[in-house]
């Protein structure tokens, strides 16, 4: 058993590993939509042939672009290709653009593999709160629609800055969705829903089970097939 | 030439009025309509309900009509990148808000455009928000054992849009990921006002590549300043 | 006063007649969908800068072409521009072409000025029937959207083959719309609709009140500032 | 080449199966995927559910599917352009038929492409047409005192669509009026088959260019015979 990091999952590499895990998920010919910030990460590590969906209307993200870069025309950075955050990015070859209507049809109408949102708190029967915060009000943007996806993910802190479980009984916030959540990514472990009810199907190298028991406030079983010491 | 739709600035603001519903295309600051929203503040117009995505830059975009406080009531779905409308919003009595989950906002556009009575969506579902706001506000209807949000149409006096590329008959292009929200809040509006990045003769754009059949636009701002 | 004729409505004059008078009810910028068959002629008489919409997806269809045009080669013919009946059209410049759902949403939006439509019976409280006979079944294809125009007109002969009246008390067969049609046009007059009650507005040259008591059982009122003798 | 949706005839008559649900693209004989029914026809597959604007040419298009009698329930806004199918339909127990008003017809496809619940509309409100069909025989609800249908979504296991140029990852474009049906179809198949006039290499067409995103493609008829 390798030692436990008491880590707060803020780190790079946390976020980095999470990443990892997650794009483990997809796989060649898949459809993705990526959150904005952490959850962007995942598109480095996805398998050749997973296409990353941008809800502003883009199948086929490629790298994204800084916008003082002296190579690309201040016209196109601010005009041609930007995703969700408002970053300017490369279409990847054979790119398809188009409108919101369809983004969003795309996103209901089950064409997307799946989407990775972030959370401020998620709950034992697979709620989501991820949108409202007091004092930081920021609209719950596409999120609410993203959660109709085939696979939601959660990738997430396993504990608030403070310590604190994010993972609970039930959600405090305003909901972003009721049960829809698929599956839940920490820098600790993967949980995944089956029937709205929380199991655990893999630890990471570095954490055990009390660890995880301990930092989580959310019941959950433990899967038959549970993984220790996984790499993410 | 009764076709031609290209407008000057005047002819443009004499279109904004106090209290108009007022819809700005684009996404972030990806397919705004910069200038015509310069023109709106221009003409000083007050009380405008306003329909976009998001709460805009409040210095490129429509985050403008805030900083003028010209709005009195919203729809957005992202309000986080203007620093500003949260300040007036927490204070109160600016601007009244329907924050309203994005697929559902689009949708709600494309049924005023689409002359639908309303459309049946799930965004939002069970969440129950007491929040002051559209997301659990609404009628509900069970189809086939399943229960569905009523999201009524939005439609609007004026919607500003960006195109890359329109033909004096308001036949329109996007390049990239401008075209957003803009193809269908053309459809939406009694008066469907366009800013492009070029001004094409009639037949320089194919039929099979436009996205926005003129038949939606009243106006193309004239960035030629010459009249055909 | 000019002599009575007793046409059928049936002659080609009688049709372009309809056709013209119809015609002038546009203007240039208008944008306005012609049924298959006679009310297609309308389109030979309306003002330049009308544009004419076919339901299948293009708004400024212009001449229509035969299939065995030799100059036109046998694929462009099939392929391109065809109208609602299958007949292949030449676009005028600045046509613009789209899908269905964009077509219908332009119908039901409020984006035409007016449909002309054919009908079997028109009631006097301005319900149409147009798609259904006993023995023909053809579908109602896009007439019951086309009746949520903003001015639908009906453009038939004012009797049947057999010399009965078209426009009823009731209609018999199944109905297109319910209380949506704004005029009607026959080779013999022309009757606008107000809140349901039917108006006759102008009798053709050739004409008389009489001729058109005598062969319409609808109840109507004559307009105050009716027209006799006018040339359609 | 993992987006390659190149597909032989023999890959493509696999994904036909007794009962399916068929989405059929093109308005009379202008974008019909002849090809693809080709297939359907050698492929000797019964009881089609049959999702098109009409009842099709019986010698060019999908009549030929009624031709064959491998239709047991459909979907149509017009019949009369298949002389057979009127004769079939009089003589009752090959088909069941519902006439469906083509703007409405269209629609509930797009609810079934777009995830929608369904769609309120109003075409045949108070026609009160007592006919074995569709177009009064749905439930209604009143929204702000307007009485609306609720229009339910179509889906289809299979959609054959017809374009002019595919890239092979199944990117869209039409020509004229040949779109009509087969965008909106594209989008509402778990498997979505294409046939086009040409077949581009990828990046060949401008993202700006594309109609269908090939997103919603799954397969595209390889009339190269070669494969990339």
């Amino acid at each position: 058993m390798a030692e436990i990091k008491q880590g707060t999952g803020k780190t790079r590499e946390d976020k980095e590993a999470m990443a990892r895990r997650i794009a483990k998920f997809f796989e060649p010919g898949d459809v993705i939509n990526l959150g904005i910030g952490a959850p962007l990460l995942v598109s480095n590590y996805v398998a050749d042939g997973v296409l990353i969906h941008t809800e502003n209307g883009c199948v086929g993200m490629g790298t994204q672009i800084s916008r003082s870069d002296p190579d690309i025309p201040a016209r196109t950075q601010l005009e041609s290709f930007s995703n969700a955050g408002g970053t300017p990015f490369l279409p990847v070859p054979g790119a398809m653009v188009f409108s919101h209507v369809t983004s969003y049809s795309l996103i209901r109408g089950g064409h997307l593999a799946g989407t990775v949102l972030g959370a401020f708190e998620v709950s034992e029967t697979a709620d989501l709160a991820n949108w409202y915060i007091k004092g930081n009000f920021a609209g719950m943007g596409g999120a609410m629609d993203l959660c109709q996806a085939r696979r939601v993910i959660v990738q997430t802190t396993h504990c608030t800055k403070n310590g604190d479980p994010k993972l609970l009984h039930k959600c405090t916030l305003p909901l972003t969705c009721n049960g829809l959540i698929t599956d839940v990514v920490t820098e600790r472990c993967w949980f995944q829903f089956v029937d709205r009810k929380m199991v655990l199907k893999e630890i990471r190298e570095g954490y055990d089970l009390e660890n995880i028991k301990a930092n989580t406030e959310a019941d959950f079983t433990v899967a038959d097939d549970l993984k220790t010491d996984v790499q993410f | 030439m009764m076709f031609n739709k290209l407008a000057s600035e005047e002819e443009i603001k004499a279109k904004f009025f106090d209290g108009m519903t007022l819809m700005v295309g684009g996404f972030a600051t990806t397919g705004v309509p910069r200038k015509l929203i310069d023109l709106v503040v221009e003409s000083g117009v007050k009380n405008i309900k306003l329909i976009s995505n998001d709460a805009g830059d409040p210095d490129l975009c429509q985050g403008r009509l805030y900083h003028a406080d010209l709005v009195s009531e919203c729809w957005h779905s992202h309000v986080g990148l203007n620093p500003e409308f949260g300040k007036m919003y927490e204070e109160g009595n600016h601007f009244k808000l329907h924050i309203t989950p994005q697929g559902t906002l689009v949708e709600k556009i494309r049924c005023g455009g689409a002359g639908c009575g309303g459309v049946l969506l799930r965004a939002g579902m069970n969440t129950n928000n007491d929040f002051e706001n559209d997301t659990t506000q609404r009628e509900k209807v069970t189809v086939d054992g399943k229960e569905w949000f009523i999201e009524k149409p939005l439609h609007a006096d004026v919607a500003l849009v960006r195109a890359r590329r329109a033909d004096y008959m308001g036949n329109l292009t996007y390049r990239g990921t401008m075209e957003n929200y803009n193809s269908v809040m053309a459809m939406a509006a009694d008066c469907t006002i366009v800013e492009a990045d070029h001004i094409c003769d009639i037949e320089e754009l194919s039929p099979d590549i436009i996205k926005t059949p003129g038949v939606f636009v009243n106006m193309v701002l004239d960035t030629q300043k010459q009249y055909i």
